[in-house]
């Protein structure tokens, strides 16, 4: 039809001028990694290089251990998203279907924490970590990131639109509370679990500031840690620190890619009557 | 809390066994431990990153090979607020390494807070001291910003000082000379602004230089005695209003949104411009393909010549115990050494903290080759500090703040420093 | 099982969907639960399952009390007026849940459910998602899912409502089948009388949350309690009449006319209300007749004929055999088998024959 | 609903809060006493962690204290400036983009850059789309005619430029959160709406909009408490600086001076103390709005 | 507003669930969609209201081809199978959603949703959501939504599955009346053979996305198009009984069984299905007889007796007069009239004496 033809082109239209402003920055960064030193600050900005210097991502490589960050980031990540993501179903589930004593007072303080800026915690979290001994080792750069008030928040907003009758269904047919939450309530909030998980993958992935400060040694430290390294006092390295960027949040992309076509693919919701 | 370091077993051990293998040393005392002594380890953390990381990491591994019971770590921290960011939280913690990089601005905090060595019975120590020459041979301007009332807390380590970097190719074409003199640079600003061309250049954070010029009419900027600010004298406003009228006129710019002077002035956008000597390099990459230029020494005023000198210091932290304190004083020996800040000077472009290192002929070849590396040493004379007083920071953020209103022209000249002056004495006081 | 119900009660914020309902089911009991909607049928059965905990009242399996048992320890099979199925498992793995709640390896649970999805004959579509079927299709699941695990105790709520004839009844007789052949306790909620009828062992009438009438299915029929049940049932519906005294001892006057109607018995009451169900009514001769009047309308309903007949200001209808000449304007005399005659009190309904509870509540009350 | 609290329910609710909660107390709520206790020291040690005397004296400094206040406004102006744009365009985005049209993943993927890329990157491209001369901005701005902005070094603008900043940042997070959220609506609806002459319009105000109420009302709590929190944008936006005059200096960003920049403990937790009470209310308010407006379905 | 659909094909990924559909639904007409559980039936509905596109066909409103309007276009009023009320808007503000929808203000469309509300007998529960409402409160709810607009067309997917008889029946003739009332053509899927027969003028008959037979309720009843048609109708189902033939003419021998049935037409076929209604046999005596076996099973339904008689090995079942005395044992004698008996093809099925289309669609290409 021509009315709908119309809109869709609209729709494209408008999508597409977003995109371009969105995908400014990264072209940005592609462009850069590829740049020589002089054509980085270059106003107004080149973005397509005189001549493309692929060496810049060897030499980026080198500056430091990339491989063992690689190996820490995934760790790290793969980790703390499955430990959030335990705790976080877990206790969705309690603030959504358990109606229990203080559970408004429970969460408005859970929400409470959200609202203190983390620059006031950063220090005291470091003094627990020392009493528990944990800096430099996996634990500091992990189990402090195994719960997460707003993907806690967000999945019990989801929670909560899913249809009691589902749970009576459940129990009915003998299942038990943990069991329908594992069976029932956590496919069917799909889309935000790896909502969810995407985030948390994201900020962990990125995270630079509390691996510099709970870790030590080399051996602990992840992708971003090496980013700082084209960090100087009078400036930066631009092109070498937006080519190892670039390899840095490829995994992101990736994942991300693959990833959204599931929020999006949604459950079926049928299956209700009425 | 360094008291009794005499009697440590290793202090006399040091100088006896010179044979053992170190062979390249050239300062007495830092020989290597003797066998018997305990392994000691030392961290020292640094905001290091890149080829200066790789730098420092080639210092430790010679001095760790120079020395055998001694194993210094060297732990990149991020940048420098990430590292005194770690600080604090690791001071909280008790749980401090033994040497880390300071920028000079932030040790009067560790003193106040009391977690900085004193290092006066280090280099007084007969042994493993340093000789009064050696001191002497400390660049004066250094060592004085390294002591408070006679007692060193630090050792200058990556220093840089305020230069001016200029664009040959244009003062060619006008045929002008290189400037000398805040005069030179009016002249010169003059005559080049136009076409797109902004004269003179200030970085962001010009208050290092409205410090100077301060300094070089006779003025004080913080008394360092007295914690008192006192930059709202006449010669600050003289100060202030001199390169306030440049910048209203046109013929001076700050660098505003480019963050970084050496970027518009990479481009040609500005013909000078007065910044930090550590910016050479990144000068260098911005004007690459774009223009001529080289660097000469801060203006002078009135025949007085005056630059600030900033950057980062060594500190030793009192967590340590006294065997680590020992191995951490050898390494802070090493690193100022006149080969090591020499290198050092010539591989991250910080200024070399011993006089005696400009003397090598390794350290003459690179100069002769990167004359722009010239400039910092050579105001060596004419250097001075910032004040270093608790509450620096917070009296920077003030100065910025007014000064950057005053620009705006919401405040006048005078009332800008007034109210800078008096909010920063509140400060100050507390 | 037995399943005992004591004063059950449930609240909702303002309305009481049940209300004191006590009766037993016996083990291996197929009972019928009827009532107009919202009369609180699936309140009823949500009570047993333990997915409403009861405002008050107690809930016995055997002699077990299950009030505060949870749902999933109870054992139940139930078919939910929504389905309830599960919108992101297959048809397959909907069946197979229960069972593998209880364990039952995969292997024969997979077997288990596919028997039973032939059963209700939704054997070729198991692989699909349940957004993907029809509404009785859908139901059929449903039904499968309920009955899989062959439960103690199987709640089926209007559990037919959205098959055609044919495949109902053979569902219907299915579910009877393996209800008697498991012994399983069960009860059904329909809105089809001749379902609950036929199928079930005793039927449970309820209304505004009240049970009325708790009986065998033909009994119900033929004795109702009160006005209400005798009005619940039967197709066309029966006929009320009301009377008053009249000098004469069992002569009634027919109210809003004039006619004078003779009964058996000897009714202290001012007033009565008649039940006549149309059925019983057939057409005789004057000297015959109960009640006189015209035909006003005149239908036939499949091998029957239905006729409308105005008796004052009431009409009544009437079953009579369609070989009978009769037509619309004509004058007819209506007879009916004494026994056949319904007394009710004229205020709460009440059955005048069978004691005078007044909303058959009390009656119940031998099961509790 | 019926269900009541029990103590049963409770123990239960409990044993499901645990594991995140010994998480979320140890990491979260500890320091934040910590520091909110701190807020009260007047005469400390913050090394030794040795308090020789309380008292209020931090909240009557930065009450008096001129640029605390001048936060506070910025950033109700952030606030008031980021979120309610953000929620509408990122909400309009998420709509296109669960519809079904071609190259969908790869829009969506767009969509959500920002969200991944670098940092550094983001500020830089910002910082050149701002500049005065060569921006990309005030080249569009020309071509209307209008004479370049000092967006970056005009304090009248400089807040503009943030919120701009921060709209375009904080899009793909909202954007894939709505994505979740309209999964969450059972399709029938639309059926039944469409059936009941429900134009694209009515449809997304009568069955998206409160059938998204959740997601909503999650949105609106999580982007009004990390605007209020807004500080790398500032960070990075202006290099370390709080804009020009003190433009975009926020809470955050005072709360960040005194502690790590002038070493003042005992004020920065009394700012972020402040800073809390004010978000805190907020939500509190959105709370309770949101018992009324929102719908579960 | 005639409807007319033309070849209408409606393909989900491995299943065709309506297969070249056409027909005419005339301006006003109440047309009756049957057929058993998932032959399609939602799915044509869906096509109607617009909310599913066709793989292919069209539908025309009057003139106008709207096969690619959308639904909000088509000013249909639809009671979904699944009542798809809103669940965050009170039933007062769900009636009142398609008023507001056509610009009607908001008091009057206040007021015709009350009246609708009360029509359907939850004028009590308007301020409720529709969560808080019994199974059938909440049909009922969807039914005044969807008459409450007075649509052009109504599109009624099984609305009175979920009410009990005497609400069904009024409901069923509220619907009657205002579709009458206001002349919308309405379609209306039900599985309720006496509720099709009774209401509708048309009857269509679908099984597995085709249409069988489509005609006037007593025709298809009389005159089934084909052997499925014949079976899907009427209750008890109709028998079908084999008959082989033999050397003479009109004469036939049944199947598994050695007894010669005599018929008046003479087929051509060699064998022939004849359908039987149960309620077309009596019983008659030896000379009368048209088939004869033994009563193995008696049962009274209503006020009918259900007699089940074995003839060779297959059982037939006959609705006979409860005042003739027969026990199960008997020889039995069953008579019919020969016009009620029905003849079809042994292999498609189709009836014998209707032409010789093989499933009904040929005869149906009439309307398109
Ligand atoms: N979304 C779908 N995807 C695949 N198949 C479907 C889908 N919807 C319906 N079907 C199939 O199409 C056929 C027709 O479905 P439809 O809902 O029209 O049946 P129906 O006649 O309404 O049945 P019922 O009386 O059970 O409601 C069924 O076999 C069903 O399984
Ligand atoms: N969640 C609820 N909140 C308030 N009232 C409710 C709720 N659920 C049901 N009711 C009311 O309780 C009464 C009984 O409901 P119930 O569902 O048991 O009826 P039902 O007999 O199953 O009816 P139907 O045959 O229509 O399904 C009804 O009047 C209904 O409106
Ligand atoms: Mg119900
Ligand atoms: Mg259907």
């Amino acid at each position: 039809m021509v009315k709908s033809a119309l809109s869709r082109t609209t729709i494209y239209i408008l999508l597409s001028l977003g995109a371009v402003l969105m995908l400014l920055p990264f072209v940005w960064m592609i462009s850069t990694s590829l740049k020589a030193p002089n054509e980085v600050m270059a106003m107004p900005p080149v973005w397509v290089p005189a001549e493309w210097k692929f060496e810049n991502f060897t030499e980026a490589m080198r500056v430091a251990p990339f491989d063992r960050y690689f190996i820490n980031s995934v760790i790290v990540t793969i980790v703390s998203t499955i430990g959030e993501l335990i705790t976080t179903i877990l206790a969705a589930y309690a603030f959504s279907r358990i109606q229990f004593y203080g559970r408004d007072i429970v969460f408005a303080v859970l929400l409470g924490t959200m609202m203190v800026p983390s620059e006031v915690l950063l220090i005291p979290n470091f003094v627990t970590l020392s009493n528990l001994g944990w800096i430099d080792t996996y634990s500091a750069l992990i189990i402090p990131w195994t719960a997460s008030v707003f993907a806690i928040f967000l999945l019990r907003q989801y929670f909560l639109g899913i249809p009691k009758e589902l749970s009576f269904a459940a129990k009915v047919d003998g299942c038990s509370e943990f069991k329908f939450l594992w069976y029932v309530m956590a496919p069917l909030a799909k889309p935000a679990l790896i909502t969810v998980a995407l985030l948390k993958v994201i900020n962990s992935w990125n995270a630079f500031l509390w691996p510099i400060i709970v870790t030590n040694s080399q051996e602990l430290r992840t992708l971003p840690v090496g980013l700082s390294a084209f960090t100087t006092e009078a400036g930066i390295k631009y092109e070498l620190l937006m080519a190892a960027s670039s390899m840095v949040i490829l995994p992101m992309l990736i994942l991300f890619f693959i990833m959204q076509k599931y929020i999006v693919a949604g459950v079926a919701r049928t299956g209700l009557k009425g | 809390a360094c008291g009794g370091n005499e009697e440590t077993n290793g202090a006399e051990a040091n100088e006896e066994e010179t044979e053992q293998e170190s062979t390249e040393n050239t300062d007495e005392g830092t020989e290597t431990e003797e066998a018997s002594s305990e392994p000691v380890e030392v961290d020292f953390w640094h905001a290091m990153s890149g080829p200066h990381e790789e730098a420092i990491k080639e210092f430790v591994e010679q001095f760790n090979s120079e020395h055998e019971n001694i194993t210094v770590t060297p732990v990149n921290q991020g940048s420098y607020d990430d590292l005194e960011q770690k600080i604090m939280a690791a001071a909280k913690a008790k749980s401090l390494p033994t040497l880390a990089q300071a920028v000079t601005n932030v040790v009067p905090e560790y003193i106040g807070n009391d977690f900085v060595s004193p290092l006066n019975d280090f280099i007084e120590d007969e042994e493993i001291g340093l000789s009064d020459e050696e001191l002497a041979d400390y660049v004066d301007v250094f060592k004085e910003s390294s002591s408070w009332d006679g007692t060193y807390y630090s050792l200058p380590f990556s220093k840089s000082t305020r230069i001016l970097f200029y664009n040959t190719g244009l003062l060619e074409e006008h045929n002008l000379e290189v400037p000398e003199t805040w005069a030179d640079i009016r002249n010169i600003a003059e005559t080049v602004t136009g076409d797109g061309v902004v004269g003179m250049g200030f970085e962001n954070s010009y208050e290092a230089e409205f410090q100077a010029i301060l300094k070089q009419l006779g003025g004080t900027y913080i008394d360092e005695a007295t914690s008192e600010a006192q930059f709202a004298s006449e010669e600050g406003i003289k100060a202030m209003t001199m390169m306030k009228d440049m910048i209203d006129e046109g013929i001076a710019r700050t660098a505003g949104e480019d963050d970084y002077m050496s970027n518009p002035f990479g481009r040609g956008d500005v013909a000078m411009y007065i910044g930090s000597s550590a910016g050479i390099p990144h000068v260098g990459s911005a004007a690459e393909g774009n223009i001529e230029w080289s660097a000469t020494t801060f203006p002078t005023l009135d025949g007085e010549a005056a630059t600030s000198f900033a950057g980062n210091d060594i500190v030793m932290f009192n967590q340590a115990e006294e065997a680590e304190q020992k191995a951490a004083w050898e390494f802070m020996k090493f690193l100022t050494s006149p080969e090591v800040t020499a290198e050092w000077s010539m591989k991250s472009g910080y200024l070399p903290v011993r006089y005696s290192a400009q003397e090598t002929s390794e350290y003459q070849a690179f100069v002769e080759e990167n004359p722009e590396y010239e400039a910092g040493p050579q105001q060596f004379d004419a250097g001075f500090f910032i004040a270093r007083v608790q509450g620096g920071d917070a009296v920077r953020n003030i100065v910025l703040e007014e000064t950057e209103l005053i620009l705006l022209g919401e405040k006048s000249v005078e009332e800008g420093l007034q109210s800078a002056q008096d909010r920063a004495n509140e400060a100050l006081q507390k | 099982m037995d399943v005992y119900l004591d004063n059950l009660t449930m609240e909702f914020e303002d309305i009481t969907a049940v209300n004191r309902l006590s009766t037993t089911i016996k083990d291996g009991e197929l009972v019928s639960l009827l009532g107009p909607s919202g009369c609180g049928k699936s309140t009823t059965l949500m009570l047993l399952a333990g997915l409403y905990k009861p405002t008050s009242g107690d809930i016995y399996f055997g002699e077990k009390n299950v009030t505060k048992l949870d749902a999933e320890k109870r054992e139940i099979g139930m078919v939910f007026q929504n389905y309830a199925l599960y919108p992101h498992l297959s048809v397959l793995k909907n069946i197979m849940f229960p069972l593998r709640m209880q364990k039952v390896p995969k292997k024969e649970a997979k077997e288990r459910a596919i028997e039973m999805a032939n059963l209700v004959q939704i054997g070729h579509l198991v692989d699909r998602k349940p957004g993907q079927l029809s509404g009785g299709q859908q139901q059929r699941v449903a039904i499968a899912r309920a009955l899989v695990k062959k439960p103690k105790l199987l709640l089926l709520d209007e559990p037919l409502s959205n098959l055609d004839a044919r495949l109902r009844l053979e569902m219907r007789e299915e579910i009877r089948r393996i209800q008697q052949e498991v012994g399983i306790t069960a009860i059904f909620v329909t809105h089809d009388q001749e379902e609950a009828l036929s199928i079930s062992d005793r039927v449970m009438l309820m209304k505004g949350g009240l049970l009325q009438q708790d009986s065998a299915p033909q009994e119900m029929y033929r004795k109702p309690i009160n006005s209400f049940t005798a009005a619940f049932l039967g197709n066309p519906p029966i006929n009320f009449l009301q009377i008053k005294k009249t000098e004469k001892p069992r002569t009634f006057e027919l109210m809003n006319s004039s006619q004078i109607v003779k009964i058996p018995v000897n009714h202290e009451k001012e007033r009565i209300q008649l039940g006549l169900r149309p059925e019983n009514l057939y057409v005789t001769n004057k000297e015959d007749a109960f009640i006189t009047g015209e035909v006003i309308h005149l239908e036939t309903i499949g091998r029957d004929t239905l006729i409308r007949v105005q008796i004052g200001e009431v009409t009544i209808r009437a079953l009579i055999d369609p070989s009978i000449d009769i037509n619309v304007g004509d004058q007819c005399h209506l007879g009916i088998n004494q026994e056949y005659i319904h007394y009710f009190d004229v205020e709460n309904g009440a059955n005048l024959e069978r004691g005078n509870s007044n909303d058959g509540q009390a009656d119940m009350e031998q099961y509790a | 609903m019926m269900d009541k609290p029990t103590w049963n329910n409770t123990l239960r609710a409990l044993l499901y809060l645990l594991p995140a909660l010994i998480i979320l107390i140890t990491f979260n709520i500890y320091p934040i006493i910590k520091s909110f206790l701190m807020s009260l020291y007047t005469d400390y040690d913050f090394y030794n962690d040795v308090v020789y005397k309380y008292g209020l004296s931090n909240f009557i400094q930065i009450f008096k204290d001129p640029n605390f206040l001048k936060a506070v406004i910025n950033t109700t102006v952030f606030v008031i400036g980021v979120v309610p744009i953000s929620i509408v365009l990122s909400l309009a985005i998420a709509i296109l983009l669960n519809s079904k049209i071609k190259a969908l993943s790869f829009f969506r993927t767009i969509y959500f850059l920002p969200f991944v890329t670098s940092v550094v990157a983001v500020a830089i491209v910002w910082s050149w789309i701002f500049h005065s001369d060569y921006g990309l901005l005030n080249y569009f701005l020309g071509l209307f005619g209008i004479d370049p902005i000092q967006w970056l070094t005009d304090p009248a603008y400089s807040m503009p430029a943030l919120i701009i900043l921060s709209i375009w940042k904080g899009l793909g997070f909202n954007i894939i959160i709505f994505l979740a959220g309209l999964q969450n609506i059972n399709k029938q609806y639309y059926l039944a709406a469409q059936v009941d002459g429900a134009s694209g319009w009515h449809r997304f105000l009568s069955v998206t909009l409160p059938l998204l109420s959740p997601t909503m009302f999650f949105i609106s709590i999580i982007s009004i408490i990390n605007a209020f929190k807004v500080f790398d944008e500032i960070f990075a936006l202006f290099n370390g600086r709080p804009g020009p005059a003190n433009s975009t200096l926020t809470v955050v960003y005072y709360v960040y001076q005194k502690f790590y920049e002038e070493w003042e403990f005992g004020l920065a937790s009394a700012a972020a103390f402040v800073l809390f009470i004010i978000v805190f209310l907020f939500t509190l308010i959105q709370l309770s709005l949101g018992k009324k407006f929102v719908h579960y379905q």
